[in-house]
């Protein structure tokens, strides 16, 4: 039940759709998948949680992994349409103050 | 106090059955009368604890979560079918885990003495 | 045959928490590959044995219902914590819940001798 | 989750929405408003299960006893779109031979 999708975006953005559940039971997939995606790309990052249903700490933390990875590309992670219930674990563990949080809706 | 109903999940400390303690969560969790808001805080809960336990390898059998109904609130223990070592926070106040936990739920005790390594409580219409 | 893993749930024998063992049990079977179809059949099937063991006041305490899971199917058993009178489908082959779980899984057995009232199989990519 | 709401359907027959789960929880209120339902009326019941995602024998039961009090009245159940799931049980126990079974989709 969790999926990670490359899309797309045209501009200058590496854009990759989560879907499902990210826990301990997906948290390996969901590193090693977003991490062959991110390669060696110059882009920002954006992961596309508007179809994401469920994340916790694990989830995060490869999160704020990416962002390092990134950070060390000249690069940013940005969070795109999470759902009411992702953005709550963003804001109480401050990483909406670290992460680009965007709302296109 | 005594609970009104307590219910037991006794489940192999495998990543894999962590989503069907997050389930059964929810079904007690709406029994009770939490709105959907309250539900999700108790499933990101108990998976925080659950998946502590099985990344510390803390326990190589099985866990035990026993969620106690209250008129007001909700309990939930969990407890270990084998001895072990009991700093599944190691980190402390700074871990994520644990700050998750702790904003989301109204208590939480570590190796409280009711044979349990971690309790946390949930109040229904929880002021905020 | 040992099973791979299992689940145990403990819940009051009350109404209201029977679709919390259907919650878990759809939890339980969808992490073993089951398709939508045979998922229904499971939680149906568990559905009548414990609103039978509940509406024949079988038992006034809790139900462990124990989920074995095996490569190739479920098996699960209904145990009670009290002893008590084991004809909870005394309407026999006539009866209507029986004659569901019949057609609905694969095997069933009352009475066995592990401890269990009863004892139900389902099995994987079943030959229709 | 289970909910009972009277149709007006116009036509000699007497419109049931069913919706949600019949278990042992909800079957005391689906057998007290089902009857409630049914009174005296002269009509066929029709029960709509479009929107019944779960039924089992205590349901089934139920349905049964109403159909006995419509035959008294010299009237009929009907039920009306019912889901794969719950025509399955409907199919395994034979009472899909003992009422009307209608799908109008
Ligand atoms: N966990 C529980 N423990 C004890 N009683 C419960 C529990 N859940 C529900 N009940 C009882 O069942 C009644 C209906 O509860 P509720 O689940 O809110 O109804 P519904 O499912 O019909 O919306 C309540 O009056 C309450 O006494
Ligand atoms: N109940 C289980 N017991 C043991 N191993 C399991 C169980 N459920 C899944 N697995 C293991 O997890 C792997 C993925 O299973 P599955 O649940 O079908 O994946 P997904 O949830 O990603 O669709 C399988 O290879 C299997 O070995």
């Amino acid at each position: 039940m969790f999926e990670l999708v490359l899309g797309n975006s045209g501009g200058n953005e590496k854009l990759v759709f989560l879907r499902g559940e990210i826990d301990i039971y997906s948290a390996p997939d969901f590193r090693e998948n977003l991490f062959q995606a991110i390669g060696d790309c110059k882009e920002d990052i954006v992961l596309d949680c508007s179809e994401l249903s469920y994340i916790d700490s694990m989830g995060l933390g490869i999160m704020v992994a990416a962002l390092k990875r990134a950070k060390q590309n000249d690069s940013n992670v940005r969070i795109r349409n999470p759902k009411p219930n992702v953005k709550k674990l963003f804001k109480i563990t401050g990483l909406d103050k670290v992460f680009i949080m965007e709302d296109s809706k | 106090m005594k609970p009104l109903d307590s219910v037991s999940v006794l489940v192999p400390a495998k990543a894999e059955y962590v989503s069907v303690v997050r389930l059964t969560a929810s079904g007690i969790a709406s029994r009770l009368g939490f709105d959907i808001d309250d539900i999700e805080d108790i499933k990101v809960s108990i998976s925080e604890v659950i998946s502590r336990m099985i990344d510390k390898r803390v326990s190589s059998g099985r866990i035990a979560i026993d969620f106690h109904l209250f008129s007001d609130s909700i309990r939930i223990d969990f407890r270990l079918s084998d001895s072990s070592p009991k700093d599944i926070f190691a980190g402390g106040a700074d871990d994520l885990a644990f700050e998750i936990i702790r904003s989301l739920m109204d208590e939480v005790n570590l190796n409280t003495d009711n044979q349990a390594l971690l309790s946390m409580v949930k109040k229904l219409e929880r002021a905020v």
